[in-house]
């Protein structure tokens, strides 16, 4: 569905990620893991058009996204739940919930889309109609989730969903998220906490200062040593072994 | 000639132009003054004192003009009369009507408009004599050229009635409600105004609006076509003090008003007039002077004596102000200006 | 105390345009955090507009007043894209404020070319008899300005509140980066909210048309004026500036009426330099957006 | 290259005095009165525009009533010969002075208020002024104007050179401190206030002493213009006229001397001379404006520059290349255990919210003198807010951060205290997103490190009353500039405005101008974000050499390599909490960090 070939993009000035190549299927969670400044928002970024592509190529679903503005990308099936979830404070939930439907420009009904969004996320039914800057971190979380995915997607970027939220917020988080990919919809996740990133990622890719240093299968990462060394600067291996 | 073309005394400037023009067109066509043709340059002060007295500067030392015809503008006129004084310049101002302008005892000014000090009086001797009038509120402008409205007020008093109330009104104002509402809770019957045109179309519109049944009178400077233009059907049975109408039946004053409508297309308003007079008394004193020596000129114009001109016969007194036999009062009737009833004599 | 009222109903009718150009200041400043030098001569081409299309056109007083606020529409959003919207990313605050500047001395210029500085009827079809209401005389202009202007306030509140577009608007002036990051065109809501305060302006100049007259510099004071009712009333909320702008009409009306009429445009801007330095935000005080 | 910058700044600077002394020559070619006054006018224009230029060009206070202040200036003056007969020079001087006294009274009454606000409340007061002017009529004579005011008694021509003599003295003390390191910082403070005050600028007193400045000026020429004519009228002082000298300044250039005069020559020709076809002229006017700021922010004179490049302070006076990079005079015992040395920051119980989430939450720990305190974890821990909090920018809820003063042992408490105070007690930042003064250069940024050393920056006074101390002190700056700039590998890009420079660079450049205070404390926020490996390398020889100076450091990093290299104490900052405090050798051990990094206790349990 999405393929991305040595991918060289920043903001204005020097690139930040080098040479980034991955994929993602229908229905698949990629998990894009690495600690700050590595380049992970970046690479998120280059798929909605918000950065400087210096060179590679990004195509979705065959259609090459390089020069398209971010709407029309969006307009595509690619919802983004930015870092920081960016909730309109003196906006309703509703009217927050409102706007990811008009991006998608009203194909589909909008009463079910909303209801399926309700179902999904009960507390934001209760209120609906409360003004967003008055939601707790978890609330707002979700209300950035249920924006995304109101207007059905087919992928959804998600940046950093457990920042500065309590773990067991995050637990609940990550469960609601399992449901998308049986319901076809894939899910490329940024994500520092790589506990929560791996129960919901089939595939994950490694970044360190802007390059992948490792990609492969969820279930391998887990013993894989060199995670740690991408995370915790690289002579902590010989040291301790286990992690 | 250095005249008002733009900026909010622009059709008081522009009518002097044309009269002066025309004057001067004729004195031109008659052989000119002994012999020598006269040429007119025009400057535009855009009714900006600071741009006046640049505009004369030009005129004196660049142009080097032995005589000027002064702005139409009553606040220009202070700004550069006293350079005239030093550059010994002798200036006529047709249209200028601040009285300030000759209590200043200027040796090189003179005015063959009516002082508006004298209007005032003239004007409260009309509305208390010929209008019967005793409950009267003052409307003026709050400015020097409005505050010349006072003296409406003190002749009044001399007469033995006291003005209601002095109302002030800052020009270009949207809503006169609050002066005329507070005239109204006085009970005033007559309401004489002090300002230009544009303020006193919307007095007028506002007092249809709030139909208070008074008679609306001005001062000079309302009487030109703008005011029927911007006022309409409002300022219908207003009374205006002035030196000419249109309409009179005097055979000099047909002819003009002739001549001016097939040359500019419009009505001479009493401005127009008094431009006209104007340059031929300027006329009559350079063929006095017999040479372009502004003493001699100065000393020529001090000396005019019952000129015959449209606007009455005109004699200048030792401040150079003109002293007029008789002024008209003029009634808008039909959109036009109509002469009301001659004033008692001066 | 009749006269007091009076005078209070009097300062209404300029109040209502006084708040049609804040309404139009609060918008531009609540979506491009810029104040908009140019509101004034929109006010005075909406004006001319709706002089030219009464007197040329000789249309009744409604539709000048449709079509000379579509018109302003339209002159809003071109001025917008030429002028503020090249390079506007990389512009400062200050510059993009001097152009303005620079698009209302061109305004002015363009009227004075082509009108010189001489005042124009606009033909009256809002006179008729006032009506008399408690022993206080309502002028009929009160009435016309007063619910035309609601009306508008009406429209742009509904299209703010219910419509896909107004609420994408008002993302965007709350949170600019977050507005960008989920696919909002935010260019385009700014030269919609710069076209709309136009379009206000333009409604204002053909209101106040009928009860005065259309000249080049009449644009200025009322802007100026528009300024301080935004900044009284809370610059950047909508009923903030409604409630400003009818404050100042008041103000004027009453100072002209107690104080005297030399000393009106002094108390006026007096209070809004007290305002500035005391309570900049004014009366409605903006929640979201940053402060002074 | 060096040779050709040197000759063009010095043709930059000479272009206002050439104008005015072409405009002297005027009374010698033609006596006639028109010309002279048109003459008079120019220079009373250039005056006016340079005040305006100190105010908004170089101090980036946009004031939108210059007419009111000359207003001021001429009926202060006019109603002082009028009415108390004061004789001339005194009514002149006298105008000037309370022009400055109502700029000084704006100036402080505004300060709080950003550059549109501020530009509102200058219309406020400039119309609140038409009006008196309008209103007073006992003193101003109304509407109606003042007139009467005794003009010169001697000839047009003499008065001429007095007004043009004034002019040159004010050019010349704008030369002197705008382009002296004073005008400098006024300028930095135009380019990013927060940086301009974290290196110490006082920018209150600088708004307010240019406001004062710009008044003064404006005063001086109202005065003159008072006695020019005799008469003054309240119509030539409202503010379409502010507008208008605001807008020949931007398309004469703001932020330049020669700017003002070429402003001054455009309005007065436009204003003046053009006046036959007036009614197009405005219309262009307007128009010029807006295609000049959508090309050139900074105004026709910029664009000017373009060919005569603006090297205030270009590299060329410098000390010559052989120069080796010399020896620190360390302070401090150098490389001394932990445990002993001397806390020269205390941190203790911090806690802090923004609106409902809990960015910090009883943190405390102390800074050693002379030591490298690296602040480490995940995103969002509240690092950057810790910093923030260190620098007295953020006042916590509770507990507070203290920091000793250089030698003495008092306890300086940070929070709230104004950031150029904090720069006083030798504490500077290195900001996570840059602050460089974009529109200087490279050589600028540095040099304006050195604002508050008294030894290396001279003082208005001495810019003006003794040149040669001030172009010593000059001098040695210069040096330690070139010095600096050499230590970060910019000295080839000295020249170059510091917009222009990638990334990393630009963060070397703010690392040099923090260090050219010769700091004795440096807050670094994600020193290495960015960084290219050769400037990474760079970066850690200077840390290394600044703490081998005594300098303390305390630095939010990411980059755990370089926390490993560096640091001699790792404090953990995760969920606003701190979770570890020592060696970084004994980082890895510690459980709970790991779980803070990881995010996973033991892996296995990973995938259930």
């Amino acid at each position: 569905m999405l393929v991305v070939e040595d991918l060289t993009a920043g903001y204005d000035g020097a690139p930040v990620i080098r040479g980034v190549s991955f994929q993602i299927q229908q229905g698949e969670v990629l998990a894009v893991l690495g600690r700050n400044g590595a380049g992970k928002t970046t690479v998120l970024k280059s798929l909605l058009g918000l950065t400087h592509i210096h060179s590679g190529c990004i195509s979705f679903d065959g259609q090459n996204l390089r020069r398209m503005k971010p709407q029309k990308i969006m307009r595509l099936g690619v919802a983004h739940v930015p870092e920081g979830r960016h909730i309109f404070p003196d906006l309703t939930v509703m009217e927050n919930l409102k706007l990811g439907l008009a991006i998608r420009r009203g194909k589909g009904d909008e009463k079910s889309d909303v209801k399926a969004i309700m179902d999904m996320f009960p507390v934001l039914e209760e209120r609906a109609d409360c003004r967003g800057g008055l939601l707790s971190g978890g609330e707002q979380q979700m209300l950035a989730i249920g924006r995304a995915l109101i207007a059905r997607p087919r992928l959804v970027l998600l940046d950093e969903p457990s920042l500065g939220l309590a773990p067991m917020v995050c637990e609940k988080i990550i469960d609601l998220l399992q449901r998308l990919p049986e319901q076809g919809t894939s899910i490329l996740l940024v994500e520092q906490n790589v506990r929560l990133a791996l129960r919901l990622a089939q595939r994950y890719l490694v970044l360190d200062s802007g390059r992948s240093a490792m990609e492969g299968s969820a279930e391998r990462l887990a013993s894989d040593p060199q995670l740690a060394a991408a995370y915790l600067g690289a002579n902590t291996i010989s040291t301790t072994g286990r992690i | 000639m250095a005249a008002p073309l733009t900026g909010n005394g622009a059709s008081f400037g522009i009518s002097q132009r044309n009269a002066v023009q025309l004057a001067m067109a004729e004195i031109n066509a008659g052989g000119g003054i002994s012999g020598r043709q006269l040429q007119l340059l025009v400057e535009d002060t855009k009714t900006e004192p600071p741009v006046a007295v640049t505009a004369v500067n030009k005129l004196i030392y660049q142009d080097k003009v032995p005589v000027l015809i002064g702005s139409a503008a009553s606040l220009d006129v202070p700004a550069y009369m006293e350079m005239l004084e030093k550059a010994h310049i002798p200036q006529i101002l047709p249209v200028a009507v601040l009285p300030k302008i000759t209590e200043s005892h200027l040796k090189w000014t003179f005015r063959n408009a009516l002082n508006d000090k004298i209007a005032a009086a003239k004007m409260a001797e009309f509305a208390y004599n010929t209008l019967g009038a005793r409950k009267i509120a003052l409307l003026i402008e709050d400015s020097a050229f409005g505050s010349t409205g006072l003296r409406f007020a003190e002749r009044l008093k001399e007469l033995g009635v006291e003005p209601l109330t002095v109302e002030r009104f800052t020009r270009g104002q949207i809503d006169f409600g609050p002066q005329l509402l507070r005239i109204r809770s006085f009970g005033a019957t007559h309401i004489q105004f002090w300002g230009y045109y544009a303020d006193y179309a919307q007095v007028a519109r506002k007092l249809k609006e709030l139909n208070m049944k008074v008679q609306l009178m001005g001062n000079q400077a309302p009487v030109t076509n703008k005011t029927i233009e911007l006022g309409g059907d409002a300022v219908e049975g207003a009374i205006n003090i002035c030196l000419f109408v249109p309409t009179s039946e005097d055979p000099a004053a047909k002819a003009f008003v002739q001549k001016y409508q097939t040359e500019y297309g419009e009505v001479p308003d009493t401005w127009a007039a008094e431009s006209y007079d104007g340059m031929r008394i300027l006329a009559q004193a350079l063929q006095v002077a017999g040479a372009v020596d502004p003493f001699k000129i100065r000393d020529a114009l001090a000396a005019t004596k019952d000129f015959k001109g449209l606007t009455g016969t005109i004699s200048f007194n030792k401040d150079g102000d003109a002293e007029f036999k008789e002024t008209f009062v003029t009634k808008i009737e039909g959109g036009r200006f109509v002469p009301f009833k001659m004033a008692a004599s001066h | 105390m009749n006269t007091l009222a009076q005078q209070i109903l009097g300062g209404l009718t300029t109040g209502f345009i006084y708040a049609l150009l804040a309404l139009g200041f609060s918008l531009v400043y609540q979506s491009m955090r810029l104040i908009n030098f140019a509101q004034g001569d929109l006010f005075m081409a909406g004006a001319f507009i709706g002089y030219l299309l009464a007197v040329k056109v000789h249309l009744p007083f409604l539709p000048v007043l449709v079509l000379t606020v579509t018109l302003c529409f339209f002159l809003g959003l071109a001025i917008e894209r030429l002028t503020l919207a090249p390079r506007s990313r990389t512009a400062s605050g200050v510059n993009l404020m001097i152009r303005t500047i620079g698009v209302s001395v061109f305004l002015q210029g363009s009227t004075l070319l082509l009108f010189g500085t001489e005042e124009y009827r606009f033909p009256d079809q809002l006179s008729g008899e006032p009506i008399l209401f408690g022993g206080l005389v309502v002028s009929r202009s009160l009435v016309i300005v007063g619910t035309a202007s609601l009306a508008l306030m009406l429209v742009l509140w509904a299209f703010l509140k219910y419509t896909a577009l107004g609420t994408a608007m008002r993302a965007a002036s709350q949170d600019r980066t977050g507005a960008e990051m989920i696919g909002i065109d935010v260019p385009r809501t700014r030269s919609l909210a710069y076209a709309l305060s136009a379009a206000l302006a333009g409604a204002g100049g053909v209101l106040i048309g009928p009860l005065w007259y259309v000249h080049q510099s009449m644009g200025v004071m009322i802007g100026l004026k528009g300024f301080t009712a935004a900044v009284i009333g809370g610059m950047g909320s909508m009923p903030g500036a409604i409630v400003g702008g009818l404050c100042v009409g008041m103000i004027e009306n009453l100072s002209t009426g107690y104080v005297s009429s030399t000393w009106k445009d002094a108390i006026v801007f007096g209070i809004l330099l007290i305002m500035l330095s005391v309570r900049p935000d004014g009366i409605f005080r903006m929640r979201s957006a940053e402060r002074a | 290259m060096s040779s050709d910058i040197q000759a063009a700044d010095r043709l930059r600077r000479a272009v206002p005095f050439a104008v005015l002394a072409l405009l002297g020559a005027v009374p010698v070619v033609s006596s006639d009165p028109f010309l002279l006054r048109m003459a008079v006018l120019t220079v009373l224009a250039s005056i006016l525009l340079l005040g305006l230029n100190v105010v908004t060009g170089f101090a980036g206070q946009v004031s939108l009533c210059q007419a009111a202040f000359y207003g001021i200036g001429a009926y202060a003056s006019g109603i002082m010969s009028v009415h108390w007969r004061i004789p001339m020079p005194l009514s002149i001087a006298g105008g000037a002075v309370v022009s400055a006294v109502f700029a000084f009274l704006l100036g402080a009454s505004t300060l709080r208020l950003r550059s549109h606000y501020l530009a509102l409340a200058t219309i406020g007061f400039g119309e609140v002024m038409v009006n008196v002017f309008r209103s007073a009529t006992s003193w101003t004579g109304g509407a109606n104007g003042l007139s009467g005011i005794p003009t010169p008694a001697f000839s047009l021509a003499v008065y001429y050179w007095i007004v043009l003599a004034t002019a040159a003295a004010a050019f010349w003390v704008a030369n002197r401190i705008l382009h002296s390191q004073v005008g400098l910082a006024i300028e930095a403070m135009r380019e990013d206030e927060l940086a301009a005050e974290s290196v110490g600028v006082n920018t209150r007193q600088v708004k307010i002493v240019a406001f004062a400045t710009s008044g003064f000026l404006a005063g001086l020429a109202g005065a003159l213009y008072a006695h020019l004519d005799g008469f003054i009228g309240p119509e030539s002082f409202s503010t379409e006229y502010s507008i208008l000298l605001l807008c020949a300044a931007v398309v004469g250039g703001l932020a330049s001397i020669a700017g003002s005069v070429l402003a001054a020559l455009l309005l007065v020709l436009v204003q003046e001379y053009f006046r036959s076809f007036i009614n197009c002229q405005v219309l262009l006017f307007g128009l010029t404006v807006i295609v000049i700021m959508m090309l050139v922010p900074g105004g026709a004179s910029v664009l000017f520059a373009r060919f005569l490049p603006r090297r205030r302070f270009s590299s060329f006076r410098a000390a010559s290349d052989a120069v080796t990079c010399r020896e620190p005079d360390s302070r401090s015992n150098g490389h001394g255990h932990l445990a002993s040395a001397e806390p020269k920051m205390i941190v203790s119980g911090v806690s802090l919210n923004f609106g409902g989430v809990q960015a910090l939450r009883e943190v405390s720990f102390e800074a050693k003198e002379g030591k490298i305190l690296c602040l480490v974890g995940p995103n969002g821990a509240g690092k950057t807010t810790m910093l923030n909090v260190m620098h007295g920018f953020l006042v916590p809820g509770k507990g507070g951060a203290r920091i000793r003063e250089n030698d003495r042992q008092t306890w300086r408490s940070l929070p709230g205290m104004p950031l150029y105070q904090v720069a006083k007690l030798g504490l500077r930042r290195v900001f996570q997103h840059n602050r460089v003064f974009k529109n200087l250069t490279c050589f600028e940024n540095v040099l304006i490190g050195f604002h508050l050393n008294c030894r290396l920056r001279p003082t208005c006074l001495e810019v003006l009353l003794r040149p040669s101390i001030a172009a010593a002190k000059e001098q040695s700056a210069r040096r330690e500039t070139t010095l600096l700039l050499r230590d970060v590998g910019l000295w080839e890009m000295r020249e170059e405005p510091a917009t222009l420079l990638p990334f990393g660079a630009q963060r070397m450049l703010e690392l040099a101008r923090a260090a050219a205070a010769r700091p004795d404390v440096l807050l670094l926020d994600e020193p290495s974000a960015g960084l290219a490996a050769a400037e990474r390398t760079v970066l850690v020889e200077l840390l290394r050499r600044f703490r081998k100076r005594g300098l303390t450091l305390v630095m939010v990093a990411h980059d755990l390599d370089l926390v490993r290299e560096v640091a001699d104490q790792v404090v953990v900052l995760s969920q606003a909490q701190k979770i570890f405090d020592g060696l970084s050798s004994e980082l890895n051990q510690d459980r709970r960090v790991v779980e803070a990094f990881l995010g996973m206790g033991g892996l296995t349990d990973a995938r259930s």
